[in-house]
C-alpha cells in the first residue's frame, strides 16, 4: 500500500472527463446532461488536487482553485436546473431532442 | 498498544484487528439501541403517568425490545410488485451504512477512538448526508403515494435542517481551530463550548433533532397523516433497518453533541479522578434523555412551520452565530 | 512516514466500518430468510393505499417547491466550503479575514432575503 | 486657394448632395436641374484646375498633403511609425482623366432626365459616384486611391440595382462581386506594399522599387515578390478593364444599367482599370512590366478579336456596344504592351476617345430605347428618315468608333498599333484583323438602324434640345481630339515620358 | 495577511469595480422591496449612472501607472483600462436597449435584467484586470452565469427558455474544457498567478513535458473560443442569439465577445509566451498553424452559413461568428500591433453591431417577426432607419469610410506585416469578406430595392439616441480613425501588459 503515482490520478480524471463529455454530448435527458457536466468539472477537481500534491512543482493554490471550482459548479448546476424547470413548465419535456423550436 | 498499531505499516493483520474492534462497537451500538428503545418507551410511559413495557423480562420489561426484534425477524417480508425491486432492497442498506460509518471518528474517551481523522467533523457531516438518499430512495422505490410523499418530505426536511446544522458548528471550529474532533475536545479543557456559543448549541440541538426525524419534527413518518411515511411498504427486517438507522443516528448525534459542545470526555473541574469514559457516558445519556423528553413534551409542527423555521429562524441565527463567536474569540480569548 | 501510515490506517478503519455497515443488513436479511415464512398471495403484493384499490401511478411530477428547496440547499451547503477552511485558519488570518467573511456572509444573507421575498421559502 | 483646389474639386459634388437634401423628393423638375447644376459646379472647378495646371509641367502639381492615420509598430529596430497621409495631386494623365470625368458627368446628368422615379436619391448617389471618380484620379496614395475606388463601387451598386432594367439586381450583384474580387486583391497588394516599404505614396513607392536590388533585399523585396505584386495588380485591374476571361459582368451591366449610368461606366469607370495599369503596373514595376509585355499584348489582341467577333454576332445594340467596349479596351492593352512612346500615347488616347465615343453611343442607344422600348437591332430601321439628327450623330459616332481618320478613334488605334508593330510585329499583324472586324460590326449595327426598310416605332420625335446638348458636345470633343491631338499629347507627354523613362522605351 | 497589509493596498484602483458592485447590489435590494406594479424606469437610470460613474473612474485612472493589489490577483494596467472602457461603453448602450425593450413577459423581472447586466459586466471587468487563474475563472463564470439567466429572461417564451438552456449546457461544457486545460497549466507550473506561471514556464524541467503543454494550450484555447463564438465552440451562437431577448443578444455579441477576447489575450499570451514547444522552440509559434486553421474555419463557417439565413437574428449570429474569426487573425499573426488592432476592431464592432441590433429591436418589436422581410422597403418607410442601417452593414462588410474598413485594414496590416507574411490567411479573410458582401448587401437590397407595405417605424427617443451615436461614431472612426488610435497610443502603453511588478519572492504560498 505505497503512494499512488500521479499518472493514475490523471488517468482517472481524464477518463471521468471523457465520460462526462460523452454524456453531455449524447444523452437525451437534460438532467443527465447537466450531471455529465458536473462530472467533467469533478474530473478537473481531481486533476487540481492531484497536481497540488504530486506535481513536479507542487503548490497549495491548486486545492483553493478546486474549492472555487466546486462552488462555481454548484452555482452552474443551480442555474441550469432553474432554467430547466422554467423550460419544463412551458414545454412539459426534459428531452433535449425535443428542444428544436429554432431551426438548425 | 493501539498507538504503535496505528503507526505501523498497514496490512491484512490490521484489517482483521480493525474488523474485530468495529464488530465490537457494532454490538455495543446494537445493545444501546435495544435499551434506548426500551428507555424511550419507559420514559414516555412515566411522563404519561403509565408504566411502559413491563411484561417480557421482569417487571421492567428488560427483554421487551429483544422480543420485538425476534418478532420482526420471523415476519414475512413483502415487496409490492409495483415497487422498483432493486432500489427497494438497496434503500435500507444505503440508509444504515453511513449511520454506522460516522461512528468511526467519534472519540469516546482519551484513547477510545477508532479513526482519528484530521477532518473528523467534516467527515461526519458529509457521510451523514448520504442517509437522506437512502430514505428518499426507499420512499420512491415503494411506488406508493404515502411513502413517496413521506420520502420527499423527509428529504426536504433533512436538507433544510442540514444547512443550519452545518453552519452552527462553525463557532466551535473557530474556537478549536481544527476540524479534528480530538482537538475540539481538548480545546474544551477549561470551558465547554456550550458556554461560548450558546446560540450555536441551540441551533445545533434543534437541527439535530430535525435531522433525526424525531418529534416534533417527525413529519416524514407522521402516522396520522402519512400512515408511516417513507417506509409504509416496508415490513419485517427491512423496516427494522430504517428504525435501526434512526436510533444509531440518535447514538451518533448524541455523541457528537457531547463532543462538540459538552466537552466530550473532559471532566468537570475538581472531578478529574473520575475516568473520561464515564464523563462521556454521563453527558451522552443526558443528551439522549433530553431528546426523549422533548418527544414526550412537544407537539408535532406543521409542514410549513417546519420549513419556515429552518430557513427563516435557524439559518439567520446560525449565520449570526459565526460573528458572535468570532467576536467572543477576539474579546475573551 | 509514520504519519503517512497513521493517515492510511485511519481511512482503512473507515473502509472497515463501511464494510460492516453493509455486512450487517446483508447477514441479518439472509438469516431472516431462513426463519421467516413465505406464503405469497396476490393481495399481499398490492400497494398499500388505506384499504382502497390503488389507482394509477404514484410516480407523479413532484411539486416544484421541492426543486426550489433543493436549489437553495445546493447553494447554501456549498458556501460552507468557504466557511470551514476560513474558520479553521481564522487564527492566522485575523481581522482582515473576518471583514472578508463579513462581506461574504452579507451577500449570502442577501440571497436568503431574496429567496424569502420571492416566496421560495414558503411551504404550501 | 491653390492649396485646397484639388480637395475642393474632389468634394465639390457633395455640395449638390447637400442642396438636394433640402429639396422635397417629389419636386421632379427642380431636382433634375439641380442635378445638372451639381455636375456643372465640379466641371467649373475642373476648368479652374486646368487653368492652374501648367501645361507640360514636370511631375505632380497642385499637391496637398495632410497627416491622417499613423500606426506605431514595435519592431526589432524599435518603434517604427507607419503613417498614412491624405495626399492628392495631378499630373498630365490624371488631369486629362479628371476633365473627362467632369465633362462626361455633366452630360450623363443631362441624360438622366429620362429617369422615371426617385430622382432625389438617384442624383445623391450620382454625385457620390462622381466624387469617387474624381478622387480616384486625384489620389496620390494607395490608401486614398483604394477608398475612392470603393466609393465608386457602392453608388454604382445602388444605381444599377435600383434604376436599371429587368435584370437589374442580377447585374448589380455581379458588378459588386466581380469588382469586389478586384478590390480585394488590390487591398491585399496595397497593404503588403505598405508593410514592406512603410509608405503609400505613389512616387515614394516608385522610388523605393527603383532602388538597387541589394538594398531592396534588406526590405525582403525580391524580384519574385515584385513580379507577384505586379501580376496581382494586373489581375485586379483586368477585372475592371475588363480583360477577356473576366468581362461577363461588364456586358451584363451595360445591358441592364440605365443609359446615363452606362455612359459613366463605360466612359470613365472602365478607364480606372487602364489608369491603374499605367500608374501601378508600368509606373512602379517597369522591369517586370516589360518582361510581361508580350502576355499583356497577347491578352490585348485576344480582347480585340474576341470582343469584335462577339459584337458581330449580337442582335442587341447594347450588347454590340458592350462587346465593342471589350475589344476597344484590348487596344489599350496593346498600346501599353508596346511600351514605347507612341504605344503609350495611343493607349491613353484610346482611353479618352473611347470614353467619349462609348458615352455618345450609349447615350444615343438610350434615346432610341426610350422611343422604341427595345434595343433589338431588328426593331429598328430607316431611322434616318424620321430622325435625321439622331441618325446622323449615331452614324458619326459609329464611324468614330471604327476609327475613321479625322476622329479620335483613328489617332489612338493608329498610334497603338504603330507602337506594337515596332515591338512585336506578328502580334500586331494578327491584331489588325480586329480593326477590320470592328469596321464590319460597327457598320452592320449602325447601318441596320439608320438605313434600310423603315420599322414602326412608338414615337419618332427627333433628338430634343436637352438631348442634343450631350450628343453634340461629345461629337465635338471627338472631332476636336481627332483633328488637334497635339493639345492632348502636350498635356500627357511629361507624365508618359517619366513612365517611359522607367520602361527604358 | 492582517489589517495593515490590508490597508497597504491601493483600493482606489478598484474604484470602477466597487462602483459597479455597489450599484448592482443596491439595484437588487431596491428591486426586491419595490412594489410589483411600480415602474422600473428609475432602476435603469440608476444602473446607467453607475456605469457612467465607473467610466469616469477609469478615465480618472488613465494616468496612474501600472499597479497591482491583492498579491497580483488584481492589476490595473493599460490593457485592463483600455478594454474596460470598451466593456463599459458596450454595456451602457445595451442598457439603453434594455430600458426600451417592450415585452409583456419581461416586465415582471425587468429589474433583475438591470442588475444581472451589471453583474455580468462586473465579471467581465474582473477578467480584464485579474492576473490569476482563479480570479480569471471566477470573473468568467460571473459573466457566464449572469448571461445564462439573461438569455432565459422571458420566462414564458419557449424560445427564450430553450436558448437559455442550450447556452447553459454548451457554456458548462466550455467551462469544463477550459478548466481542464487550466488544471494542466497549473499542474505543470504549480502556480495560479499568470506571471509566476510564465516564470516557471522557463523551467527546463518542462522541456520534457512539451506534449502536455501543447495539450493544455489547445484544450484551454478551445474552451475559451466559446465566449467569442469561434470554432470549434461556436454552435451555440445561432440558437441563443435567436431565442434571447434582443438587448441580451446585443450584449452577448458585443460585450461578452469582448470579454472573451480579453481573457484570451490575458491568459494565453502571458501564460504561454515563454512556454517551450514540443521540440523546444516557442510553443506559440508551434501552435500557430492550428490556431490559424481555427480562425480560417471560423471565418468560413460563419460567412458561408450566414448566406442561408432568413432569420435576421440568426444571420447576425453567424456574422458575429465570422467577425470573431477576423479578430482572431491578428491574435494568430501575433504582430506587435496585436493590442491596438483588436482594441480598435472591437471598438468599431461595438458601434456597428449595437447600432444594427438597435434597429433590429425596433423592427422586430413592430413587425412581430424575425424574418429578413421586416426590412422590406425600409428606405421608403423610414429612411432615417435605413440609412444608418446601411452604414452599419457597410461597416460590417468592411467598406471604406466606415470604421469596419479601418479595422479590417489594420487586421491586414497585422497579418501581412511580419516576415513571413500570412498571405493565405489574409486571402481566406478577404475571400470570406467577399462572401459576406452577399448577405449584408442582401439586407441592403431588401431595404432599398423591394418596396414593402407596413407603416412608418416609430423609434423611442432612447433608441434614437443610441442609433445616432453609433452611426456617427461608425462614420467618424471610418474617416478619422486617428481619434481612436491617438487616444490609444496617448494613454495606453501596452508594455505594461507584460510588466510583472509584483516581486516574486513576496508571492509565496503562505497566504
Amino acid at each position: 500500500m505505497s503512494s499512488v503515482p500521479l499518472t493514475a490520478y490523471l488517468m482517472l480524471a481524464l477518463i471521468l472527463f471523457c465520460i462526462g463529455l460523452f454524456g453531455a454530448l449524447t444523452k437525451r435527458n437534460a438532467v443527465i446532461v447537466l450531471i455529465s457536466i458536473e462530472l467533467m468539472l469533478n474530473a478537473v477537481n481531481i486533476n487540481l488536487v492531484a497536481f497540488a500534491k504530486y506535481s513536479i512543482n507542487p503548490g497549495l493554490t491548486g486545492q483553493i482553485f478546486s474549492l472555487f471550482t466546486i462552488t462555481v459548479a454548484a452555482a452552474e448546476a443551480a442555474v441550469g436546473l432553474a432554467i430547466l424547470i422554467a423550460l419544463y413548465r412551458n414545454r412539459q419535456t426534459v428531452n433535449v431532442d425535443e428542444m428544436d423550436t429554432m431551426k438548425r | 498498544m493501539m498507538e504503535d498499531l496505528l503507526y505501523a505499516q498497514p496490512g491484512w493483520m490490521h484489517v482483521a484487528i480493525f474488523f474485530a474492534l468495529g464488530a465490537a462497537l457494532l454490538m455495543t451500538v446494537l445493545g444501546f439501541v435495544t435499551y434506548a428503545i426500551l428507555a424511550e418507551r419507559k420514559v414516555l410511559g412515566f411522563m404519561q403517568m403509565r408504566t411502559g413495557p413491563n411484561r417480557v423480562g421482569g417487571r421492567f420489561g428488560l427483554l421487551q425490545t429483544v422480543a420485538d426484534v425476534f418478532k420482526l425477524l420471523i415476519k414475512e417480508d413483502t415487496i409490492p410488485k409495483l415497487a422498483d425491486r432493486p432500489l427497494f432492497i438497496l434503500a435500507p442498506v444505503i440508509a444504515f451504512a453511513p449511520a454506522f460509518m460516522v461512528l468511526a471518528t467519534i472519540p469516546f474517551s482519551e484513547n477510545m477512538q477508532f479513526a482519528d481523522l484530521g477532518v473528523g467533523l467534516l467527515y461526519y457531516v458529509a457521510i451523514s448526508g448520504i442517509s437522506t438518499i437512502g430514505i428518499l430512495m426507499g420512499g420512491w422505490a415503494s411506488n406508493n403515494k404515502y411513502s413517496l410523499l413521506g420520502g420527499m418530505r423527509a428529504a426536504a426536511q433533512m436538507i433544510s435542517y442540514e444547512i443550519p446544522l452545518v453552519i452552527s458548528v462553525i463557532g466551535v471550529i473557530l474556537f478549536a481551530g481544527s476540524l479534528n474532533l480530538n482537538d475540539i475536545v481538548r480545546g474544551q479543557e477549561n470551558i465547554a463550548y456550550i458556554f461560548l456559543t450558546p446560540i450555536g448549541f441551540f441551533v445545533f440541538l434543534i437541527s439535530s433533532i430535525a435531522e433525526l426525524n424525531r418529534t416534533p419534527f417527525d413529519l416524514p413518518e407522521a402516522e396520522s397523516e402519512l400512515v408511516a411515511g417513507y417506509h409504509v411498504e416496508y415490513s419485517g427486517f427491512r423496516w427494522a433497518f430504517f428504525m435501526l438507522t434512526e436510533y444509531v443516528y440518535l447514538f451518533a448525534m448524541a455523541s457528537l453533541t457531547t463532543v462538540l459542545f459538552l466537552g466530550g470526555w473532559m471532566p468537570i473541574p475538581f472531578l478529574g479522578f473520575i475516568p473520561g469514559m464515564l464523563w462521556f457516558g454521563v453527558k451522552f445519556s443526558l443528551v439522549v434523555f433530553f431528546m426523549i423528553w422533548i418527544r414526550g413534551t412537544l407537539p408535532r409542527l406543521r409542514a410549513d412551520q417546519l420549513m419556515g423555521f429552518a430557513w427563516k429562524v435557524l439559518l439567520p441565527l446560525a449565520l449570526l452565530n459565526i460573528f458572535v463567536s468570532a467576536a467572543v474569540k477576539e474579546l475573551f480569548l | 512516514m509514520d504519519f503517512y501510515n497513521l493517515y492510511q490506517n485511519n481511512y482503512l478503519i473507515v473502509a472497515v466500518f463501511l464494510f460492516l455497515g453493509i455486512l450487517l443488513p446483508v447477514v441479518a436479511l439472509t438469516a431472516g430468510r431462513l426463519l421467516r415464512p413465505y406464503k405469497p398471495s396476490a393481495e399481499k403484493y398490492t400497494t398499500y393505499e388505506s384499504g382502497i384499490e390503488p389507482f394509477h401511478q404514484s410516480w407523479v411530477q413532484y411539486n416544484v417547491r421541492y426543486y426550489l428547496f433543493a436549489l437553495m440547499f445546493v447553494i447554501f451547503d456549498v458556501e460552507t466550503v468557504f466557511l470551514y477552511p476560513w474558520a479553521v485558519a481564522y487564527e492566522e488570518l485575523g481581522v482582515f479575514a473576518l471583514i472578508e467573511m463579513g462581506i461574504f456572509v452579507v451577500l449570502l444573507t442577501l440571497g436568503l432575503v431574496y429567496a424569502w421575498k420571492k416566496k421560495v421559502l414558503k411551504w404550501t | 486657394m491653390n492649396a485646397w483646389l484639388l480637395s475642393i474639386l474632389i468634394f465639390s459634388p457633395l455640395l449638390g448632395v447637400l442642396v438636394l437634401m433640402f429639396v422635397p423628393s417629389n419636386d421632379e423638375k427642380s431636382i433634375k436641374w439641380l442635378g445638372v447644376l451639381g455636375t456643372l459646379f465640379p466641371l467649373g472647378i475642373a476648368l479652374v484646375v486646368l487653368s492652374a495646371f501648367k501645361m507640360g509641367g514636370e511631375g505632380l502639381q497642385l499637391t496637398e498633403k495632410f497627416s491622417w492615420i499613423s500606426y506605431e509598430v514595435f519592431q526589432s529596430k524599435g518603434q517604427v511609425s507607419y503613417p498614412i497621409f491624405y495626399e492628392v495631386g495631378v499630373n498630365g494623365l490624371s488631369m486629362v482623366l479628371i476633365l473627362l470625368t467632369a465633362v462626361v458627368s455633366v452630360l450623363a446628368a443631362i441624360a438622366s432626365f429620362s429617369i422615371k422615379q426617385n430622382w432625389k436619391s438617384y442624383f445623391i448617389l450620382f454625385f457620390l459616384l462622381e466624387m469617387g471618380m474624381l478622387g480616384v484620379f486625384a489620389a496620390q496614395n494607395l490608401f486614398l486611391f483604394f477608398i475612392f475606388f470603393e466609393v465608386t463601387l457602392i453608388p454604382m451598386f445602388f444605381l444599377i440595382g435600383r434604376w436599371g432594367y429587368l435584370e437589374k439586381e442580377k447585374a448589380a450583384y455581379s458588378f459588386l462581386i466581380y469588382n469586389g474580387v478586384g478590390s480585394a486583391i488590390l487591398l491585399i497588394v496595397f497593404v503588403t506594399l505598405f508593410m514592406k516599404t512603410g509608405t503609400m505614396n505613389f512616387e515614394q513607392l516608385a522610388y523605393t522599387f527603383s532602388l538597387p536590388q541589394a538594398e531592396l533585399n534588406q526590405l525582403f523585396i525580391t524580384k519574385g515578390f515584385k513580379m507577384g505584386m505586379l501580376i496581382a495588380l494586373l489581375v485586379a485591374f483586368a477585372v475592371k478593364l475588363p480583360v477577356f476571361p473576366l468581362h461577363s459582368w461588364m456586358v451584363r451591366v451595360h445591358v441592364q444599367a440605365p443609359p446615363a449610368i452606362v455612359m459613366i461606366h463605360s466612359g470613365i469607370l472602365l478607364k480606372i482599370g487602364a489608369y491603374g495599369v499605367i500608374v501601378f503596373g508600368a509606373g512602379m514595376f517597369p522591369d517586370q512590366f516589360k518582361s510581361l509585355a508580350f502576355i499583356i499584348g497577347l491578352f490585348g489582341v485576344i480582347n480585340l478579336l474576341y470582343g469584335a467577333f462577339l459584337a458581330l454576332t449580337q442582335t442587341d445594340v447594347k450588347r454590340v456596344l458592350a462587346y465593342s467596349s471589350v475589344s476597344h479596351m484590348g487596344i489599350v492593352l496593346i498600346g501599353l504592351a508596346a511600351g514605347n512612346e507612341s504605344g503609350m500615347m495611343g493607349a491613353v488616347f484610346q482611353v479618352v476617345s473611347h470614353g467619349l465615343i462609348s458615352a455618345l453611343l450609349f447615350f444615343l442607344v438610350g434615346a432610341l430605347y426610350e422611343r422604341s422600348g427595345s434595343s433589338e437591332l431588328s426593331a429598328f430601321g430607316g431611322v434616318a428618315k424620321r430622325m435625321p439628327i439622331l441618325a446622323g450623330v449615331f452614324l458619326a459616332g459609329g464611324l468614330a468608333s471604327l476609327g475613321l481618320p479625322g476622329m479620335s478613334g483613328f489617332i489612338s488605334e493608329f498610334m497603338a498599333f504603330l507602337g506594337l508593330f515596332e515591338k512585336m510585329p506578328v502580334l500586331a499583324a494578327v491584331g489588325t484583323l480586329g480593326l477590320i472586324l470592328t469596321a464590319v460590326y460597327v457598320l452592320r449595327a449602325v447601318l441596320a438602324i439608320t438605313f434600310g426598310a423603315e420599322k414602326e416605332l412608338n414615337e419618332t420625335r427627333d433628338l430634343s434640345s436637352s438631348e442634343r446638348v450631350p450628343a453634340f458636345v461629345l461629337l465635338a470633343a471627338i472631332l476636336f481630339i481627332g483633328i488637334y491631338p497635339a493639345w492632348l499629347s502636350d498635356m500627357l507627354r511629361p507624365t508618359l515620358d517619366a513612365i517611359l523613362l522607367g520602361l527604358g522605351g | 495577511m492582517d489589517l495593515d497589509t490590508l490597508l497597504s493596498f491601493k483600493w482606489s484602483v478598484m474604484a470602477p469595480e466597487f462602483i459597479i458592485l455597489g450599484v448592482a447590489t443596491l439595484l437588487s435590494v431596491i428591486d426586491l422591496f419595490m412594489k410589483k406594479e411600480s415602474s422600473r424606469k428609475p432602476l435603469a437610470w440608476l444602473a446607467g449612472a453607475g456605469v457612467l460613474g465607473a467610466l469616469a473612474a477609469i478615465f480618472m485612472q488613465l494616468d496612474t501607472e501600472v499597479t497591482s493589489i491583492l498579491y497580483d490577483t488584481y492589476r490595473l494596467d493599460s490593457f485592463s483600462k483600455a478594454f474596460k472602457i470598451l466593456l463599459l461603453l458596450g454595456t451602457l448602450l445595451v442598457l439603453v436597449l434594455a430600458a426600451s425593450y417592450k415585452k409583456e413577459d419581461i416586465e415582471e423581472n425587468r429589474g433583475e435584467f438591470y442588475y444581472l447586466l451589471l453583474s455580468a459586466l462586473l465579471g467581465a471587468m474582473m477578467m480584464a484586470s485579474s492576473a490569476d487563474l482563479i480570479t480569471l475563472f471566477v470573473g468568467l463564470e460571473l459573466l457566464s452565469l449572469a448571461s445564462y439567466i439573461m438569455a432565459g429572461l422571458e420566462r414564458r417564451n419557449k424560445r427564450s427558455n430553450e436558448s437559455a438552456f442550450k447556452y447553459v449546457v454548451s457554456g458548462g461544457i466550455a467551462t469544463a474544457i477550459t478548466l481542464f486545460g487550466m488544471s494542466y497549466v497549473f499542474g505543470l507550473t504549480g502556480e495560479t498567478n499568470l506571471f509566476l506561471i510564465a516564470q516557471n514556464m522557463q523551467d527546463p524541467e518542462l522541456l520534457k513535458h512539451g506534449f502536455l503543454l501543447m495539450f493544455a494550450f489547445l484544450i484551454t484555447f478551445a474552451g475559451l473560443t466559446f465566449k467569442i463564438a469561434a470554432a470549434p465552440l461556436h454552435m451555440w451562437a445561432p440558437d441563443v442569439y435567436e431565442g434571447a431577448p434582443v438587448p441580451v443578444t446585443a450584449f452577448l455579441s458585443v460585450v461578452s465577445k469582448t470579454a472573451g477576447f480579453v481573457i484570451l489575450l490575458r491568459f494565453i499570451i502571458i501564460t504561454f509566451i515563454a512556454a517551450p514547444g514540443i521540440d523546444s522552440e516557442s510553443l506559440l509559434l508551434e501552435v500557430q498553424p492550428y490556431v490559424m486553421i481555427l480562425a480560417a474555419a471560423t471565418m468560413i463557417i460563419g460567412n458561408v452559413t450566414a448566406l442561408r439565413q432568413r432569420n435576421i437574428k440568426r444571420m447576425f449570429a453567424y456574422s458575429s461568428i465570422a467577425q470573431a474569426g477576423y479578430i482572431l487573425v491578428p491574435f494568430v499573426s501575433n504582430s506587435s500591433l496585436l493590442f491596438e488592432l483588436i482594441w480598435f476592431y472591437l471598438l468599431a464592432y461595438l458601434f456597428m453591431n449595437i447600432g444594427a441590433f438597435t434597429i433590429i429591436q425596433v423592427l422586430t418589436a413592430q413587425e412581430k417577426s424575425n424574418d429578413i422581410s421586416i426590412f422590406r422597403g425600409l428606405f421608403k418607410r423610414s429612411p432615417w432607419l435605413a440609412v444608418p442601417m446601411t452604414f452599419f452593414l457597410l461597416s460590417l462588410a468592411g467598406i471604406p469610410i466606415t470604421a469596419g474598413f479601418v479595422g479590417k485594414f489594420g487586421i491586414f496590416m497585422g497579418a501581412l506585416g511580419l516576415e513571413p507574411a500570412h498571405y493565405w490567411l489574409a486571402a481566406v479573410m478577404m475571400a470570406t469578406t467577399l462572401v459576406s458582401y452577399v448577405y449584408y448587401f442582401n439586407v441592403i437590397a431588401v431595404m432599398f430595392f423591394r418596396d414593402g407595405e407596413g407603416a412608418k417605424v416609430a423609434v423611442p427617443s432612447g433608441l434614437a439616441a443610441v442609433l445616432a451615436f453609433c452611426a456617427v461614431s461608425t462614420v467618424i472612426l471610418g474617416v478619422m480613425p486617428d481619434l481612436a488610435l491617438d487616444f490609444f497610443y496617448g494613454n495606453f502603453d501596452i508594455n505594461e501588459f507584460f510588466m510583472n511588478i509584483e516581486a516574486v519572492d513576496t508571492h509565496t504560498h503562505d497566504h
